[in-house]
């Protein structure tokens, strides 16, 4: 199916108050409360925070693929130009997914199918999504006429495999196509990965934490990868990562996350630049900076919630040191500090205006 | 909940699956009355041939199979075993010296291979089975006693004299039985012939005889086959049944079952079985009596002393229940055997008047072992023992449901009287083994069939002693009296003296036995109604030419 | 090694997972009942062998049971007096299907026990020193299981003569080497990991090593092959009195029982239908505890 | 390594396991305290000449260690000595017996692996519903049962008070086994074209072919539930998942293959549990195979059968396994032959 044509105004992606919970037998993990946000067409989408706070949970919600049971998507909307993919049927899904939408996951270790040769597996989705208008589509019922149009159409799929193994810059993709992934390097597979996803030129790419497992030069190169496909084919890229360097080199905008809710939004540089929520300050100087000399890192106190009994009101309040007495009993909306810059917090003026008192603080020297 | 419910569901099932299947033991399966393969006879017996060698077969089924392959000089016919009848021989004579016999032959007789039967195939059989003297079966030993190769001439083609090494008695009676049967010379030679003291291979499992029924295939622990054979002299005219299959189905239940639907004509059914058969419509359960005697063995050589002591063997002779082995153990198919000698054979009532003189008395061998000095001094859990507690040691062969029970009941006897015992049962090498090789044994269950018809195949081996060339059963039995008594029975020919020697071996060991004897066997077989012509004749079992389905 | 707080939290989410299986709790019942019925039989049996001395062939003695015979009430049906009906001896099946779960017990009990015992030692030490030892009881084991549990319990039962004893002792042969060979695979993943290596850093001597670290660490999968070989067990013991080499006639067991009853079957159901519903539970009851104590111990389902 | 290396060498391998076995069966059956040469001789009436004669043909007057020798001499020469339950070279007698028991093995294997590994799938994908629940019970009773006791059960229901199944034996009464071929009865006779044979055959199979598979399929089962359930769970199902193959395809081309690959294994060792099962069903059933030759050779203690059926067994079961090593490397890339 091909993904129907959006206009500028209406977001590629765009999700709406989604709540996903997870039924353990410890009890109800409250995942994702309200989340809400959008992907335009073509961009790049930067959703960061801690693990465990729901990255990848909005991301599998959104390609329906949350394993259930457990899991469950209580309510919201997933509108994938303008459909809500929440009250489509499996089948549309089925269509959509490596096709208009497709995802790439953090483990190229686990991620591919142990017994099937990469191209098969990259075939496989080229079988799904495209059709073959060089190959005669009579319908016949003469089993052995059957038989031969699907072996042209696997074929044709294959050496479609071998192009898009091509198209990331592997060498030799004859060779990688007829080996099995437990003969690829971590990188070699995360390619061949993406190669998959990308070889039905989908709408949007999610990537979760596509880098992480792998070692810092390898990362550079599939970032670069990533990017320079993006620019080819128009792809709008979700990157979920807790890494803030990739953030930036990468993202037009960032979503910050937090305990299942979205905390700051909008353009990577307005947010890099000036961070209105405590806690996407606190990530920002938890990271080492070669320009300013500190003594020590910012830590931010405290630990990540239980999400089964998470706070009530804003679930960042016993952790902020601006806490006041709503932030513990309604979680804040979200408010447009300036266009395209908002953030969830009541206080965040004055939670700008003390940083420098903060600031100091932590800097004298403590002798 | 899931699970309970899937619970629920399958222990529901189980239950119904249980009921229906349970409640099928009321209803009695009733069969249809239409005669399955009406030309065909299927017998379902327990073991199968060892043999099909007339030198080498000895066991029943090897000279059923025999029998009814091959053909003798002499037979028996229908249920009687007390006349001899012309079969290959037309007739014969003997000289006034007892030991020269001359037969005269039919001249229209053919093997099934066609080739005809004659003076000389006479004479090769019977040198064959004594130069061969089987090694797997021992069998030549019954021609061997009065007979040697030199015995049988050729007079004419059709004419043979047999001269005996000595006089006998018996001697017709010995040619009817299957060792005596007429094999094909050519067939023989070509198949690896006549080697000293080796059994042929080839005939084992092959046959080319002039008896009425032909080897059509022979599978092993399955099915025997025969087919008639178009040669027989005999000819096909009137009713006999085409085609013979022995099963082998060691399993009572299995024969059961064929016999009830018809499978089966002819069966052999263990006495607590025949009451599954007994209510069933169009089955007949066949009832003889047998030659076959049941006997427990006292081991005088015990290494348990007081066995060599014959007041203790008097006192377990009380000890034993033979009205309940009669009653339960055989389901009352048992004739009370009062001695050696069984039922319906000459000198039968020698033995005290054909009346036994023991019967199960605790109390008289109770008197009997404290009277001997075996008190009652061990005490176990409160319970008090003879002999300090030895255990009587009291063996059957495995698989042996009747053995079983009398063996277990006789336990349950001698703890009444305070003597420990123990019951054990072991497979049939194991068993022969002990009694042959050991004295670890006190007492055994044992059977014995007749090889041919005369009371002299019971005595000696039962209670003549080993120097006497008796003692079969290894009892370690030696009393010279006995011995003396023994011989002059076997060897004066005139009747009443003979009586009386029977009658004199017989009081003196009866106060100090050896064997206890429990019974003689009734033949039991299930059978089919329609089944016509069969005559049970106990030393020439099965003669199927006589049967036809009807 | 796990701090023992953790242990014990652990144990408490151990026992919840197991609780929570309907399964496992059945099995865990009918075990419990197997024990209970073999603890009072005396006092659930409405019939009781009488115990007699008897030498063996070792010129020890042992005490084996005897059952009175009442041919006069042979073979009876399923009544008040005799639930399960009476054999062709006129014993009550009831209470010799009670009793016989002592001696199914015995069985079980014994076969593994010493089996297991000896697989530990000869696995722990071959796992744990490896080299010619460990080379050797390989390739010994190897020729032991390259036959059949069954088959090669058959052949060594026969030989030794028809008795318990015997088919328990032709068991322990069959079954050390597994229990040999799963021993020696758990030391040898074991001895690798850190606590070990710790533990012999700071000087701990082998025996230490090997029974106060390795042991309670492989205790876990030890315990579930147990459980579900303890059913296996008795089906083989079972199956071997049944072909007619286990107990010897006329004591309470419930494979010979059913070889007995096999001749009776068509017109007394109920001699071969109780002992073997004995067997079923008893097994059943191992295996349904096995699996669940497999599924708790097994670190996937854990997660 | 190449595959016909891989084999040979674990073929050499076997050498040592095999010699292993024969001096296990040999000292099994020598420790018996039981008379063959008198079983031989026919009992109470036998000659003593004649036993004499043959416990020097036996070797039994040898010491045991050269008893074996002769033993391994005549295995050399594929002569597994005489077996006197059945009077004939116990060679003949299981290559009788073989093609019985294997066809009977074969057709259990035929109707519980497929069966099993459905189910497995059926109740993993459905787990904990209802049917999963079922098909669990269903296995564990099927392990927990007494072999002999199903086959009696089966008996008493099927072939006695419900008669719709013969109760024993291979073919029914009078009918002439099929021209031997393979000795499958079932071959033979198609290929004879006689239907009648075929469908008695086929009958007389149903019962000892279940009864023996039965634990089989609830093995295999229990097992592709547990492997198919883990795998479902794995990401590279995600992955498939995400490619938008269908649920379907994602159960039977992704996991399925990846599920089996355990379940071989259990099937190569529940091949020796056949075997052995072989031994209480073809008893029962009264089936002209090697386990009920080998049952009454064990009763009646005719040590050369024992040992031959032993022999046999462990051989036909190494080998199993062979195939079994094999097919996993088909199955499963990872896995390179001779890699320990």
């Amino acid at each position: 199916m091909e993904p129907t044509p959006s206009t500028t105004d209406q977001p590629l992606l765009s999700i709406r108050d989604l709540k996903t919970y997870f039924y353990t037998y410890e009890g109800v993990v409250k995942a994702l409360e309200a989340t809400s946000f959008d992907i335009w067409k073509a961009e790049t989408f930067g959703l960061i925070g801690e693990t465990g706070c729901g990255k990848s949970v909005t991301a599998l919600s959104t390609m329906r693929l949350i394993p259930q049971p457990p899991g469950k998507i209580m309510s919201g909307q997933i509108l994938f130009n303008g459909v809500d993919l929440l009250k489509e049927p499996e089948t549309t899904l089925q269509a959509l997914r490596g096709c208009a939408i497709s995802m790439i996951f953090q483990e190229p270790m686990t991620a591919l199918n142990p017994v099937y040769t990469i191209g098969h597996q990259i075939a496989e989705v080229i079988l799904l999504h495209q059709s073959f208008p060089e190959i005669p589509q009579k319908k016949t019922y003469n089993p052995i006429t059957r038989r031969r149009i699907r072996r042209a159409r696997e074929k044709r799929a294959f050496e479609k495999a071998i192009e898009s193994l091509d198209m990331v810059k592997i060498s030799d993709p004859k060779k990688v196509a007829y080996q099995y992934p437990h003969e690829l390097s971590g990188g070699m597979r995360q390619r061949a990965m993406i190669a998959m996803m990308l070889s039905c030129t989908p709408d949007l790419l999610i990537a979760d934490e596509p880098t992480t497992a792998l070692d810092v030069t390898v990362q550079a190169q599939i970032l670069d990868l990533m990017k320079d496909l993006q620019q080819r084919k128009g792809t709008a890229i979700w990157l979920i990562t807790h890494n803030l360097g990739v953030i930036a080199e990468m993202c037009d905008r960032v979503g910050v996350m937090y305990a299942g809710y979205i905390v700051e939004i909008g353009n990577t540089d307005k947010i890099f630049a000036n961070p209105d929520h405590p806690y996407t300050r606190g990530l920002l100087r938890s990271i080492p900076r070669l320009t300013e000399d500190r003594r020590r890192l910012e830590i931010i106190p405290g630990s990540v919630p239980n999400l089964i009994t998470p706070p009530e009101g804003c679930r960042f309040h016993p952790r902020c040191p601006y806490a006041s007495a709503v932030c513990s009993t309604t979680a804040p909306p979200l408010i447009e500090v300036e266009p395209d810059h908002c953030v969830a917090c009541y206080n965040y003026a004055t939670a700008k205006f003390s940083v420098v008192g903060a600031q100091e603080e932590h800097d004298r020297p403590s002798a | 909940m899931q699970q309970k419910k899937a619970c629920a569901i399958a222990l529901l099932t189980c239950a119904v699956l249980i009921i229906t299947t349970l409640s099928g033991c009321t209803q009695q399966n009733t069969q249809q009355q239409t005669i399955k393969n009406p030309t065909t006879y299927v017998r379902y017996d327990i073991g199968e041939p060892r043999t099909l060698d007339p030198a080498e077969a000895y066991d029943s089924a090897s000279t059923d199979m025999v029998n009814n392959l091959y053909d003798r000089l002499v037979t028996y016919h229908g249920n009687d075993t007390t006349h001899i009848y012309p079969s290959l021989a037309l007739n014969w004579s003997v000289a006034s010296d007892q030991l020269t016999w001359t037969f005269h032959l039919r001249h229209d007789v053919l093997f099934s291979n066609g080739n005809s039967m004659n003076a000389t195939d006479v004479q090769y059989s019977f040198n064959r089975v004594l130069i061969v003297n089987s090694p797997d079966s021992g069998v030549a030993w019954i021609l061997a006693q009065c007979m040697d190769t030199n015995s049988t001439t050729i007079i004419d083609p059709f004419t043979v004299q047999i001269k005996l090494t000595k006089t006998y008695g018996g001697f017709l009676a010995l040619l009817a039985f299957s060792v005596a049967s007429v094999v094909d010379k050519e067939t023989i030679e070509a198949n690896g012939g006549v080697v000293a003291n080796t059994d042929n291979e080839w005939m084992k499992e092959h046959a080319a005889g002039t008896g009425p029924y032909m080897l059509n295939h022979w599978t092993h622990n399955s099915e025997v086959v025969l087919t008639q054979n178009t040669n027989y002299w005999g000819g096909w005219s009137g009713n006999h049944v085409s085609t013979v299959v022995i099963k082998s189905a060691d399993e009572a239940s299995t024969r059961i079952l064929a016999l009830q639907n018809g499978d089966a004509d002819f069966a052999y059914i263990p006495y607590e079985n025949l009451v599954d058969i007994q209510t069933s419509t169009g089955i007949r359960v066949v009832q003889e009596p047998s030659y076959d005697v049941v006997l427990g063995l006292f081991n005088t050589l015990s290494d348990n002393a007081f066995m060599g002591n014959k007041e203790v063997r008097r006192a377990l002779s009380y000890a034993f229940n033979y009205q309940s082995a009669i009653d339960n153990a055989y389901n009352g198919y048992l004739y009370r055997l009062p001695g050696c000698i069984p039922k319906g054979m000459p000198y039968y009532d020698t033995q005290n008047g054909g009346t036994s003189v023991y019967n199960y008395d605790l109390a008289m061998a109770d008197q009997i072992l404290n009277a001997s000095g075996y008190l009652r001094n061990f005490e176990f859990k409160h319970a008090f023992y003879r002999f300090n507690n030895t255990a009587i040691r009291v063996w059957y062969n495995g698989g042996n449901a009747e053995r079983q029970k009398m063996a277990l009941s006789f336990q349950d006897a001698l703890s009444k009287l305070g003597i420990n015992s123990i019951v054990s049962t072991e497979s049939w090498p194991q068993y022969l083994n002990r009694m042959y090789n050991t004295n670890e044994w006190d007492f055994m269950f044992l059977g014995w069939m007749p090889d041919y018809n005369d009371p002299d195949d019971y005595i000696a081996p039962f209670v003549g002693s080993a120097a006497n060339g008796g003692d079969t059963f290894h009892t370690g039995y030696a009393n010279t009296s006995v011995d003396t008594y023994i011989n002059q029975g076997k060897y004066t020919v005139d009747p009443t003296a003979r009586a009386a020697a029977y009658t004199a071996a017989f009081n003196i060991y009866i106060d100090d036995p050896s064997l206890i004897f429990i019974g003689q066997n009734t033949y039991t077989r299930g059978m089919r109604t329609w089944l016509q012509g069969y005559a049970y004749n106990p030393v020439l079992e099965y003669y199927y030419y006589d049967y036809y389905k009807a | 090694m796990k701090s023992n707080e953790s242990r014990i939290k652990d144990l408490r989410f151990t026992f919840h997972l197991f609780r929570r299986s309907l399964l496992s709790m059945v099995g865990l019942i009918l075990i419990l009942i197997l024990l209970i019925v073999a603890l009072i039989a005396p006092f659930l049996a409405s019939e009781h062998p009488s115990y007699v001395e008897v030498p063996t062939e070792q010129g020890t003695t042992r005490v084996e049971e005897r059952w009175t015979i009442y041919f006069d009430r042979a073979l009876q049906p399923p009544s008040l007096q005799h639930p399960f009906g009476t054999d062709d001896y006129g014993r009550d099946i009831f209470s010799m299907v009670v009793y016989g779960s002592q001696t199914s017990l015995r069985i079980c009990i014994l076969v593994i026990g010493i089996s297991t015992l000896a697989g530990i030692i000869l696995g722990g030490l071959a796992g744990y020193f490896g080299g010619v030892l460990d080379e050797i009881l390989m390739r010994i084991t190897d020729v032991f299981l390259a036959i059949p549990y069954l088959i090669l319990a058959l052949a060594v039962a026969a030989a030794l003569g028809r008795s318990i004893d015997h088919i328990m002792e032709a068991m322990i042969i069959t079954w050390w080497p597994s229990y040999a060979r799963l021993f020696r695979g758990q030391v040898l993943a074991i001895k690798e990991q850190q606590f070990v290596e710790a533990a012999r850093s700071v000087g701990a001597n082998n025996s230490r090593i090997l029974f106060r670290h390795i042991l309670p660490n492989s205790i876990a999968p030890l315990l579930v092959e147990i459980t579900l070989d303890l059913g296996a067990v008795l089906l083989v013991a079972a199956g071997l009195s049944f072909i007619g080499l286990g107990a010897s006639p006329g004591t309470a067991e419930w494979g010979l029982m059913i070889s007995m009853g096999r001749t009776h079957m068509f017109h007394a159901w109920w001699y071969v239908t109780f002992p073997g519903l004995a067997i079923l539970f008893v097994v059943l009851g191992f295996n349904l505890l096995g699996d669940g104590l497999r599924d708790v111990t097994d670190p996937k389902l854990r997660r | 390594m190449k595959t016909w290396e891989y084999i040979v060498r674990r073929l050499i391998l076997l050498i040592p396991v095999i010699i292993g076995v024969t001096i296990i069966t040999f000292t099994v059956s020598h420790v018996i305290p039981a008379d063959p040469a008198r079983a031989f001789a026919g009992g109470p009436k036998a000659q003593p000449e004649t036993i004499a004669r043959i416990r020097a043909e036996l070797h039994l007057d040898k010491p045991l260690w050269e008893q074996y020798f002769y033993y391994l001499n005549d295995l050399i020469h594929l002569n597994f000595g005489r077996s006197f339950l059945e009077n004939r070279p116990v060679t003949e007698a299981l290559g009788q017996y073989f093609p019985a028991t294997f066809e009977l093995t074969i057709a259990s294997m035929i109707f519980a692996i497929p069966l099993g590994i459905l189910g497995g799938i059926i109740s993993a994908i459905r787990q904990n519903k209802l049917s999963d629940q079922l098909s669990r019970i269903i296995a564990i009773v099927g392990y927990s049962l007494p072999i002999f006791w199903l086959a009696l059960m089966l008996q008493y229901a099927f072939a006695y008070t419900y008669p719709i199944l013969p109760l024993e034996g291979r073919l029914s009464v009078g009918m002439t086994p099929p021209t031997h071929i393979t000795g499958f009865f079932l071959i033979d006779s198609l290929v004879t074209a006689n239907g009648a044979t075929f469908t008695s055959a086929l009958l007389h199979l149903v019962l000892p072919a279940f009864t023996l598979g039965f634990s089989t399929l609830a093995i295999i089962l229990r097992m592709t539930r547990s492997s198919m359930l883990e795998v479902m769970g794995a990401d590279y199902i995600r992955t498939a998942r995400a490619k938008g193959v269908s649920e379907r395809r994602v159960i039977y081309q992704h996991g399925l293959r990846n599920a089996l690959i355990p379940t071989i294994t259990v099937t190569g060792l529940q091949f020796g549990a056949l075997l052995s099962g072989a031994v209480l069903t073809e008893t029962i059933f009264n089936w002209p195979g090697m386990g009920r030759f080998a049952a009454n050779a064990v009763l009646g203690l005719d040590f050369n059968s024992v040992m031959g059926f032993t022999l046999v067994v462990a051989i036909v079961y190494v080998i199993a396994n062979l195939i079994v090593d094999l097919l996993y490397a088909a199955v499963d890339p990872r896995v390179k032959l001779g890699g320990g």
